[in-house]
């Protein structure tokens, strides 16, 4: 297969290839989603400490960081980040889940493999707050350089 | 000489370019003279909320149901209304735009279900302070509707422009817009 | 009219600043109203008659402004700075005949005053840049020198091949070498240079250099170093280096009429030699103008190749040749 | 490290460095985006981008607003591709609510994006020359942009942030003077391209200018995540349209400009080659756009979509957008979470730009085509 020439730059529908599983060999559980429904074809819920394995399986494969995104689930005590992957070659999705305790939010750092994490992880942790260990430089990147609070928490008051 | 001879294919490049420029030199310009010819306001443009007037009745159809207000995304409508004797239903008295922080989204204009309200023409807003921008279109309705009356039985051709009300900040254009012929 | 020769000399130089002082006002005019055309635009029109009082306007404004002097400033340099971008200009004007007798000073040695005070121009725009102890400035500073000592060497070369044609440095004789039907330009003396159009776009090309203009303004790159070397400046200062630059693209161009198309020498011999040379003048300062508004800018180092190794090579090579043809013939 | 151990490093190494502060109000910038550039006289040693500058936290107001207040938000996130995040944030919505949209509409959707794309392109473009010093061009393209600008405001009513997408369809029907004036605008259009074709892409100082300026490889792509023309800049071909079909753009017949070389030229390339493939789509949308109705009726005034979390991905202007919402079933979004183009792109600026000269790295800055409110939101 051509690197740089994907079998789906001609209109074809590039997933076709879903009959089987192309994720079944990772050691990491995918299961498949209905893209129609969710817009991701393969999830998968993994541990925190698990969560530089798979990028690093993801990385193997062939996928392209999308977005690393917090989410706060206060009523279960938790924070949720979702990493997104996208094949630029094949078009599939996946997204890799975890969640943290919400009180001492701590992931390890997907930075040394996706050196794009590293703007995405500074931003999840000024809005959350998510100590993601091991990155290099976690400074506030959007907010002003001494900004203590983390507007993205639910219980932030807003002005 | 594989190169001399791409140079020489770059320079006639260059040339090509600058024989571009120079036809373009002599072709009239495109620009809109603005103060001097007036743009061409499509129907759809999408200026401030004005309240619409009643046809038959000649008093604004709104009847401060507040659908609009609800709507909003910025909070920039404040609608008053209250019953006046012997009419059915409530009659609006204030109908306050905070256009500072109105983003022209139209979702006000969804929410209305009696047409009430519609996006107005006016594209060269102006004024010095903020709350030049903070309207009360009731007002305004009535303001025009005064003028009107004002000039069916005036006589004199020559009308000036609204007169402004303190509150609304319709001012005049710094150059009367519909002046013709007075280009260079 | 043969006054006395000091009062004659006083009054070609009031006579030259006027013309100097009232060029670079409507030479700025003129490539806004150009670059507009050029743009499908306008360009001013709303002070005077299609915007002809838009210099005078700008004049007053530079005028009045604070000339701000920034405290962290290396004081005598940066006021040096704007005299000497000025000097240069009004001196070589001095010496270029711009018609039979209309000549402030013909001197012999006309041709090397000219380009003895030129090469002043580059230290101007350095000691701005240097002055002025701003990054951008110090930045544009070492391009300006780098840039017009690589632009140097294949005008003074060019220069060279025309002394051995014309073997005058005087610069009223080399146009009067020009005499006669417009083929007797420098330009068409095909017998004596063979590359004669060419040696005129090297000039061309040099001359677009020297004076920081179109393609290659390292100096005043406004979308990389801000302003270049007068961003610190405001004002008259600003003012004094708008002038310069258009007081050296006009000796530029005078230049490159007086060399090559035969100054004075009117094609059709009917009207005053002076009108002729303002014309063929202006028509070479209209092109500097579409070039600018046509040609991106280029980089530093291709800028410097292309002097390096592009045209001095060229310019030697007409050299050699013009000396091997006036040798056999 | 910090400047100070940049400049210590520097010392010991011994040349003298200094820190250049480009922007955030620089004309090369196009916005408010600063670049700490540690330079060794005209080379860069260390470029970091400082963001947040424009920062207005559309996410934060995602969350105490309505899904249907929430519109106007989206085209105010990258002006000047409003039309494409509108489509991304209603689409995500009508996937998590189920909402079906009518063929009308979707091939209004695309037209209208398409044209929007075009403008979003030649300001580009403009900018782009700008940046390198020609100023004509960008008045030539802004001509054109004018054309397009007045057909979007005759069916829209706006100029630039649009809103004028909602839930199942569109706001307001598109009328036959639009399809006419959009059918008139391609042959224009091409004609136009041609003229840029010999004014700018041949010129040799242009050339000179790009070729072999800022080399960003298909791994740099993959590790930092840039997509759109960097990608396709860089020899991979891909493009949401077509990886993840959407709308009605698996009927449409265009195909993906990519180069392999992956210099500045080949994204000037592949910018001014999509503009063409975007107005063959627009001459096949405006062909087979079917009549019928132009919004789902039915759709509920405050919509809550059942609990989960969606996400749907549109190709912008400037590469992938991808919007993930999460919904609990309430009428406001839960979070919404735009993965913006511009963010991920600026991120290899750093790593494409070490060694290179100022006058270069602003031309692979041009040449990345950023937003800078589509960085910091």
């Amino acid at each position: 297969m051509d690197i740089n020439k994907p079998n789906a730059s001609q209109g074809v529908v590039s997933p076709s290839l879903l009959a089987e599983h192309p994720l079944a060999h990772l050691v990491i559980p995918f299961e498949k989603v209905d893209y129609a429904r969710r817009g991701v074809h393969f999830e998968a819920r993994v541990e925190p400490a698990q969560v530089v394995l798979a990028a690093a399986l993801m990385e193997q494969e062939g996928f392209a960081l999308d977005a690393v995104t917090g989410v706060d689930w206060p009523q279960d005590n938790q924070m949720e980040i979702v990493y997104d992957f996208f094949h630029p070659m094949m078009g599939w999705r996946t997204a890799v889940r975890t969640r943290v305790r919400r009180d001492l939010p701590e992931v390890p750092s997907i930075e040394h493999i996706y050196p794009g994490a590293n703007w995405h992880e500074r931003e999840a942790w000024e809005f959350f707050g998510i100590h993601f260990s091991g990155h290099p430089q976690l400074t506030p990147l959007l907010l002003p350089d001494d900004a203590d609070y983390h507007p993205l928490r639910k219980d932030f008051a807003v002005a | 000489m594989k190169s001399a001879r791409e140079f020489w294919k770059g320079c006639l490049s260059l040339w090509a370019g600058m024989r571009v420029t120079l036809r373009e030199f002599f072709k009239p310009p495109v620009t809109e003279q603005y103060p001097y010819e007036a743009p061409v306001i499509p129907p759809r443009f999408r200026g401030h909320i004005e309240l619409v007037r009643d046809p038959k009745t000649g008093e604004a159809i709104c009847f401060a149901c507040k659908a609009c207000e609800k709507a909003c995304p910025s909070d920039c409508i404040v609608v008053e209304g209250e019953k006046k004797p012997g009419a059915k239903r409530k009659s609006v008295t204030v109908f306050k735009l905070d256009f500072t922080k109105c983003s022209l989204c139209g979702s006000c204009i969804e929410a209305c279900k009696s047409g009430a309200i519609r996006f107005s023409k006016d594209y060269n807003l102006a004024g010095f302070t903020k709350e030049d921008f903070i309207m009360d279109l009731f007002k305004r309705l009535e303001e025009e509707a005064r003028q009107q009356a004002a000039n069916e039985h005036a006589v004199s051709p020559a009308v000036p422009p609204p007169a402004e009300t303190a509150g609304t900040v319709k001012t005049p254009d710094v150059v009367v817009v519909e002046v013709e012929g007075q280009g260079r | 009219m043969n006054l006395p020769e000091p009062i004659r000399l006083v009054a070609f130089l009031v006579g030259l600043m006027a013309f100097v002082g009232f060029n670079a006002a409507y030479l700025v005019w003129a490539e806004r109203k150009g670059s507009g055309r050029f743009q499908r635009r306008l360009g001013p029109t709303e002070v005077g008659f299609a915007g002809l009082l838009q210099p005078i306007a700008d004049s007053i404004k530079l005028l009045t402004k604070q000339l701000l002097v920034p405290p962290t400033v290396d004081g005598l340099l940066f006021r040096a700075a704007p005299l000497l971008v000025i000097i240069p200009a009004m001196v070589s004007l001095a010496v270029i005949p711009f018609s039979e007798n209309l000549v402030a000073r013909d001197l012999h040695l006309g041709l090397l005053v000219v380009f003895s005070f030129g090469s002043i121009h580059v230290l101007a725009v350095m000691l701005a840049g240097w002055a002025s102890r701003n990054k951008y400035a110090i930045i544009s500073a070492a391009r300006v020198v780098s840039q017009n000592v690589a632009y140097e060497i294949p005008m003074l070369l060019v220069v060279i091949t025309i002394l051995m044609t014309t073997n005058t440095t005087s610069l009223s004789e080399i146009v009067q070498k020009q005499a006669g039907p417009f083929w007797h330009w420098n330009i068409f003396r095909l017998d004596q240079n063979p590359l004669a159009p060419v040696t005129f776009l090297v000039f061309y090309i040099c001359m677009l250099a020297e004076t920081n203009r179109a393609p290659f303004d390292m100096a005043e790159a406004e979308s990389e170093l801000v302003a270049g070397a007068i961003t610190e400046y405001s004002g008259m200062g600003f003012g004094v280096f708008f002038i310069g630059e258009y007081a050296n693209v006009l000796v530029g161009c005078a230049l490159a009429t007086l060399l090559f198309l035969g100054g004075w020498q009117s094609p059709i011999g009917v009207l005053p030699g002076a009108f002729w040379f303002l014309l063929k003048m202006y028509v070479l300062i209209f092109a500097v103008m579409w070039v600018r508004w046509t040609f991106p800018r280029t980089q530093f180092y291709t800028l410097l190749n292309l002097s390096w190794k592009v045209l001095i090579p060229i310019s030697l090579g007409t050299l050699v040749l013009t000396a091997i043809t006036l040798k056999l013939f | 490290m910090t400047p100070a151990e940049a400049i210590e490093a520097a010392r010991r190494a011994g040349n003298e460095t200094f820190i250049l502060n480009l922007g955030p109000q620089h004309p090369a910038t196009h916005g408010v985006l600063r670049i700490k550039l540690t330079m060794d006289g005209e080379y860069i040693l260390r470029a970091e981008p400082v963001a947040g500058y424009i920062h207005r936290m559309h996410e934060k107001m995602g969350e105490n607003r309505t899904w249907a207040q929430y519109l106007p938000n989206t085209s105010r996130i990258d002006y000047l591709s409003a039309m494409t995040y509108t489509h991304a944030y209603v689409a995500a919505v009508e996937r998590a609510a189920g909402i079906e949209v009518p063929r009308r509409a979707e091939f209004i959707r695309v037209i209208t994006s398409e044209l929007n794309r075009i403008s979003s392109h030649l300001v580009w473009f403009g900018a782009f020359l700008l940046d390198l010093g020609g100023f004509t061009p960008l008045l030539y393209a802004f001509d054109d942009r004018e054309k397009i600008l007045d057909m979007l405001e005759a069916i829209t009513g706006s100029r630039l942030t649009y809103c004028y997408y909602r839930f199942g369809g569109v706001y307001n029907d598109v009328d036959d003077a639009f399809l006419g004036a959009a059918r008139d605008f391609v042959p224009y259009m091409r004609e136009r391209l041609k003229m840029y074709e010999t004014l700018v892409t041949e010129n040799l100082i242009l050339r000179k200018r790009l070729e072999g300026i800022g080399p960003i490889s298909k791994k740099m792509c993959h590790k930092y995540g840039a997509t759109g023309p960097v990608m396709r800049g860089s020899g991979i071909a891909y493009d949401v349209r077509r990886m993840e079909p959407y709308s009605v753009y698996p009927e449409l017949e265009f195909d993906i400009p990519h180069y392999p070389e992956g210099d500045c030229m080949a994204r000037y390339r592949v910018r001014m080659e999509e503009m063409a493939q975007s107005l063959r789509i627009i001459e096949q949308a405006v062909a087979m756009i079917p009549a019928g109705p132009f919004q789902t009726p039915g759709v509920p005034k405050s919509l809550k979509p059942p609990a989960g979390d969606y996400c749907f991905a549109v190709e912008a202007a400037r590469g992938r957008l991808m919007v993930r919402i999460v919904s609990d079933g309430k009428e406001m979004p839960y979070r919404v979470r735009w993965r913006t183009p511009s963010f991920c792109n600026i991120t290899l600026f750093e790593e494409a730009s070490r060694g290179m000269m100022l006058a270069d790295a602003l031309a692979l800055l041009g040449s990345l085509d950023l937003v800078i409110p589509d960085i910091d939101r």
